[in-house]
């Protein structure tokens, strides 16, 4: 298999669904002539033209909401938000119109967009943009939300999404773009990766250490440090997609583990990590060991300085520290 | 500045004669001598658009269908109050629409097969004009399974994407980026058409708004965007609302957008003006905002139990004498000859005959159920498809 | 004590808030000459005058932002939302301006406004009018939230809230807006109640049952059914705050009565409920007979159909049911 | 477009002296004159505002003093974007405001005790112009305790509350309603100030600032918007971003608001301009938008790596040789007799010095630690009172 980057990967993806769908058109700020603020798209303005990569004034309501109307004549719009912090100013399109159309008109409208851009801390942008919104909009019924952590997951779920007939929001991450990792040739076929399918990404029986995006990489450096350090072995189970959500998954591994910590770069109120964790005491009550544990972002608006932010995040000391209480 | 406009079109319209350079450039031809002509007549007295090209093509039948489709808009809703006042079935909020009429109609008149229409909350008559029956409407007003959004939508989110409406939508302006929405996907596909975004005098202060403008003239989208100024948000007047110079459509004129004031009693104006604006929109790509003099008669909705204070009860009364739509165009028709006194109480009766029908056939339907709660979620659950057996979708315990 | 209804008992802690203290200033959609839409703000314009009751433009991130600035300079804006709901339209200022600059510029600047408005679905105002945003606000530190279910409560709290140097976002309700109850007499002295404080409605050894805002009083209902059909003696905690959160109530009361079903007009996944049930396993994990059990709003976009919607929302019949598959 | 201005001022600047007669309106008498005299000078050669009375009261020391706070910025930025590229020691984005300096010190040198100014990401300038010291904003950067804001805020978000600034905003246009409420403030305390509230040319296509001027307009606040137009978003010419007819400020004509024009190279416009609005912000409640034609020499953060693709080297030059407002101000200053070369010298040697102390005192500064994560988070609990006891704030597992 090749080794490319999770940019190019989510390129790729890009690049194949515009060849196979004439109404696939991306849209963003900077996506097209500068080639994406994180050069994302690089290349597919050239390549595609005016009308498939489309440069949009800093108007993300407006351009959200156009893409959400053209969705409903059948476009599929795949817009970037250059952080998925700017999603606060464009919150209503996001949640009421793409989210609740189709209910609204009893199913007769359908909005097949994707909104996608780096959800994540950890590049010392402080608090407006260092957002992580995935447990934010997965709590609104009618919206999907996931969150791939290899370049693999980054291409397989992008092209699901770009597909999938209702509106996926998919969590990007900066610190993962320039990751490389296997993705299958696309001479080998196309290669998809459904949304709602946990992956387990370390097999292990000692305790599940659950988690999606950058959060996965986290896991498993504690993950070798705790079988080195500690002779624990842990599980860690990639939840990719956070609505639809793979809770047999959650569950099958904490049943056979017994405890269970959850990585979770949102903030701890309210986070993923809270849904998981009311699931887990729900489903698993007879199975547990412990508590069900948390290593979340420290409870305060993202900091700047880079001397600290690491630590504001979940990170592997963190974790193994979280694990050690309950083992 | 209303009391003005009851004398003589007002401010906003005189505005229109004089700063009209713009949306009289973009015309075609015979449009524009048409208009430079009645521009020029003298003292500014009502312009008289009956010779406009696009209303000299109407035939008496359609002429008659115009007029019949106001007037079951009229008594759809009033039947829809009788409804609503009854007893306490039908929920929610209930915005009329009545005094506004010919707004509606007029522009739904002239759309063809690839023109599409959004709108706010006060939908019931986009949705009547464009085609909907009362049957569908009545229904989902009291929240049935038979009703047009299958009693998930309410008075405020009418649909029909068969006729090309896009709703009824709740959230003040939330509806304007949609409407730009429409357009794009028009131009993308390729497709001669335009998309017809109305939205309140209220509205225009929302920045989804204003953001619309700006992409639509910027990327030169096919789109009107057509401001009901009924002088009233909620409570509020215009002038405590908006900060602007002459009216409210030239706030176009920031973003170096065509614009134009209509005087909307007149429904032969409503139609022309709107024309020339879809036609822009239509053969150049060109957006325009209009905005049309309207009023509407009840509170802001059914909940409003203080229309008659912030505005005069002689206000609200010389409108209803001299200035309602529908009594406007049925003098108009008679005069034509279009119409009689008798066919005009026919088609009235019709139209009462068919809003009691429509308020059986509502009040006979089911309702939805509780299962019926989870479905219009996603497509992909509703269409059982393979991805929907994928993960968990509901979290209900 | 005398009785007044819920909306009045809000109008006389503006009302004496004004009088207090020239910094507080009203201002909302329609809260000055037309009394508020749900007339909350009855009177204060006709007493306080243009300078102190404003009305605004349809225009939410404009005024919400504009307050968020004045209150830097000492304002004391107390700003309507004329529903919850249309806090998509001003989230970020919301969420950004109010709950981050204080921390982005390392203290220096405090934002003491008060949101409010109501949250809740129950009149048949569909997807886009009925979104019960507590947790998602409480979700972002820096923020605090409360919901109070009584008069005496929403006096008591908006006082408070009114007060407090940091933003602080008051969910009101609708449906409980005409509701009378005991609130004391001003005559009496400054009444106050304060915000992380939750208040034990009714008390019970049999199971606890854990709600705010509207869906006490359904908590209150079931109880009686609890009582009087099944024998099972329920105690009713109201969180009243959602941040500051009571936790030490909630954990003494579950430790009490080994069982809790959260009733939480929230959607489920990651609502309120999935925060308290987090903190439940956590720090009563030994005393939990059975797994915690919620009763949320179904998980949709709210309904229209009057005939269907109070299905959708947490009510005594639900809760019963819930709490009688872990009694 | 952008060609045109570096030879003539431009065509926004060509439509300044034609379309300004709002401005004009409310100049006071002697500053009407002024302009009108230059105003009608022949073949639009730059206008010369030393004489204007605000620029009449400069006295030398005072003039030296605003060329010293732009050497200073430009040297504090150029330590910085070293420190930079030095190691990986300071993070995040880096928003260099070389070539811009004019403007905020132009504004900054007209502040009194109860004007206010608050700005977007590209805050450095703002915050040395209203007086910041070089330490603190140096320690800013490196993300330590020392820092304004000890660490938290970073390049984006400097504050100085004591000094009226209140920042530094990263979300575009997210400060204008901010803005706003400080003249809202003002008002409301009955001072007589002005709030001067920055933003760049991409960021009025947010709808947050239309709101803002529909009610800045309407409630008469006394708030001056500043588009500084260095004529790129990031990669997209104002061209690609903005619908408009003959300039961006003229948006303002929408709400009825006056507006104007600035060539950001001549140091005495921008604060002649600047006071007009200030002082009908002031004494009037009225609100301007200016707009300030000015350029930045870098990309549009240090990690803009195209910005000579989305813009000629030549154009970049030709600003830096002909344009450069330090320049420009230097040779005005010497050709006044104010400044000598050799005076010159020594201010900007003071200037090097002091950033490099500065970035010693960064670099030896402590950091913040993990307990000052959960401060400055709620006032309640950094002052630890009454209220910051009941019930728990902060949710760390
Ligand atoms: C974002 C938002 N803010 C406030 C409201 C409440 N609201 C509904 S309609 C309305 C008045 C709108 O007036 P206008 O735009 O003039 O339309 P009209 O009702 O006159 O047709 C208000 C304030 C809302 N639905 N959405
Ligand atoms: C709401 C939002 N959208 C996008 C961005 C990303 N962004 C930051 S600055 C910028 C360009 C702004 O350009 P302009 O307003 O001209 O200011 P300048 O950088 O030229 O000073 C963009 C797109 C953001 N910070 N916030
Ligand atoms: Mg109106
Ligand atoms: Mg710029």
């Amino acid at each position: 298999m090749r080794e490319i980057e999770y940019r190019d990967a989510l390129n790729e993806a890009f690049d194949e669904e515009l060849a196979r769908d004439e109404n696939v058109v991306l849209m963003g700020e900077e996506v097209a002539q500068y080639n994406g603020a994180y050069k994302v798209t690089r290349g597919l303005w050239d390549k595609w033209g005016d009308k498939r990569v489309v440069d949009t004034p800093i108007s993300e309501a407006g351009f959200i909401g156009m893409g959400i109307g053209a969705s409903m004549l059948g476009i599929r719009p795949v817009m970037e938000l250059m952080f998925w912090s700017f999603h606060s100013v464009a919150f209503d399109q996001l949640v009421n119109n793409a989210a609740c159309c189709r209910y609204m008109s009893g199913g007769l409208i359908n909005v097949p967009i994707v909104m996608r851009g780096p959800a994540n801390g950890g590049t010392n942008v402080g608090a407006t943009h260092s957002h992580t919104p995935e447990g934010l909009f997965a709590a609104f019924p009618g919206l999907k939300v996931c969150s791939p952590a290899t370049p693999a997951d980054a291409k397989g779920m992008m092209k699901t999404a770009i597909r999938d007939n209702d509106p996926v929001y998919v969590m990007e991450n900066t610190t993962l773009y320039g990751n490389k990792g296997d993705v299958p040739d696309p001479a080998d076929g196309d290669f998809l990766i459904p949304l709602g399918k946990a992956d387990i990404k370390r097999e292990g029986s000692d305790v599940s250490l659950i988690a999606h995006g950058a959060s996965i990489l986290r896991c498993l450096e504690a993950a070798e440090i705790l079988a080195s350090e500690h002779n624990i072995d842990a599980e860690v189970v990639d939840l990719r997609s956070i609505r639809p959500l793979d809770q047999d998954a959650i569950i099958k591994s904490v049943k056979k583990t017994n405890r269970a910590v959850l990585v979770d770069e949102s903030k701890p109120f309210c986070g993923v990590s809270a849904q998981i964790a009311t699931l887990i005491q729900e489903y698993a009550f007879d199975y547990l060991d412990a508590p069900v544990k948390r290593v979340c972002t420290i409870d305060a608006p993202a900091i700047y300085s880079p001397h600290v932010e690491p630590d504001q995040l979940p990170n592997a000391k963190r974790i193994v520290a979280q694990v050690l209480t309950i083992a | 500045m209303r009391g003005l406009f009851l004398s003589d079109l007002g401010q906003n319209a005189a505005a229109a004669l004089v700063l009209r350079p713009l949306a009289e450039a973009a015309m075609s031809a015979p449009e524009k001598s048409f208009v430079m002509e009645t521009a020029n007549s003298p003292n500014h007295s009502p312009l008289n658009f009956a010779g406009s090209p696009i209303n000299k093509t109407l035939s008496a039948e359609e002429k008659l269908e115009t007029f019949r489709q106001m007037v079951r808009i009229r008594r759809f809703e009033q039947a829809a109050l009788k409804n609503y006042q009854k007893d306490g079935t039908m929920g929610g909020f209930l915005h009329l629409y009545i005094g506004q009429e010919s707004v509606a109609v007029g522009a739904a008149s002239l759309m063809g097969d690839h023109d599409h229409m959004i709108t706010a909350y006060r939908c019931h008559a986009h949705a009547l004009a464009v085609g909907m029956n009362m049957n569908e409407c009545m229904a989902e007003l009291y929240g049935k399974a038979t009703g047009c959004s299958k009693g998930k939508g309410g008075s405020m989110h009418f649909f029909a994407p068969d006729k090309n409406f896009w709703g009824g939508h709740g959230i003040v302006a939330g509806q304007t980026p949609l409407g730009l929405g429409l357009g794009y996907g028009l131009k993308y596909r390729g497709l001669e058409g335009c998309a017809l975004c109305f939205l309140g005098d209220g509205a225009i202060n929302q920045g989804a708004f204003h953001e619309s403008l700006n992409i639509a003239a910027l990327f030169g989208i096919p789109v009107v965007y057509v401001i009901e100024n009924n002088g009233y948000s909620m409570g509020t007047s215009q002038k405590r609302s908006s900060a602007y110079k002459d009216c409210l459509a030239q706030r176009s004129e920031a973003y170096d957008m065509d614009w134009d004031v209509v005087n909307g009693e007149d429904f032969y104006e409503v139609r022309a003006k709107t024309h020339i604006a879809m036609e822009r929109a239509r053969k150049e790509h060109k957006p325009t905002i209009l905005e049309v003099m309207t009023y509407r008669y009840y509170g802001h909705s059914v909940a409003d139990a203080n229309h008659k204070k912030y505005r005069s009860p002689e206000e609200i009364a010389d409108y209803k004498k001299n200035h309602d739509p529908i009594n406007l165009w049925r003098s108009k028709l008679i005069e034509e000859g279009v119409l009689t006194e008798e066919s005009s109480k026919t088609i009235d009766t019709e139209a009462k005959l068919e809003a009691t029908a429509s308020t059986k056939f509502a009040e006979e339907s089911p309702a939805p159920t509780i299962e019926d709660i989870t479905n219009d979620v996603y497509w992909e659950t509703d269409n059982n498809t393979e991805a929907s057996q994928i993960g968990r979708h509901f979290f209900n315990d």
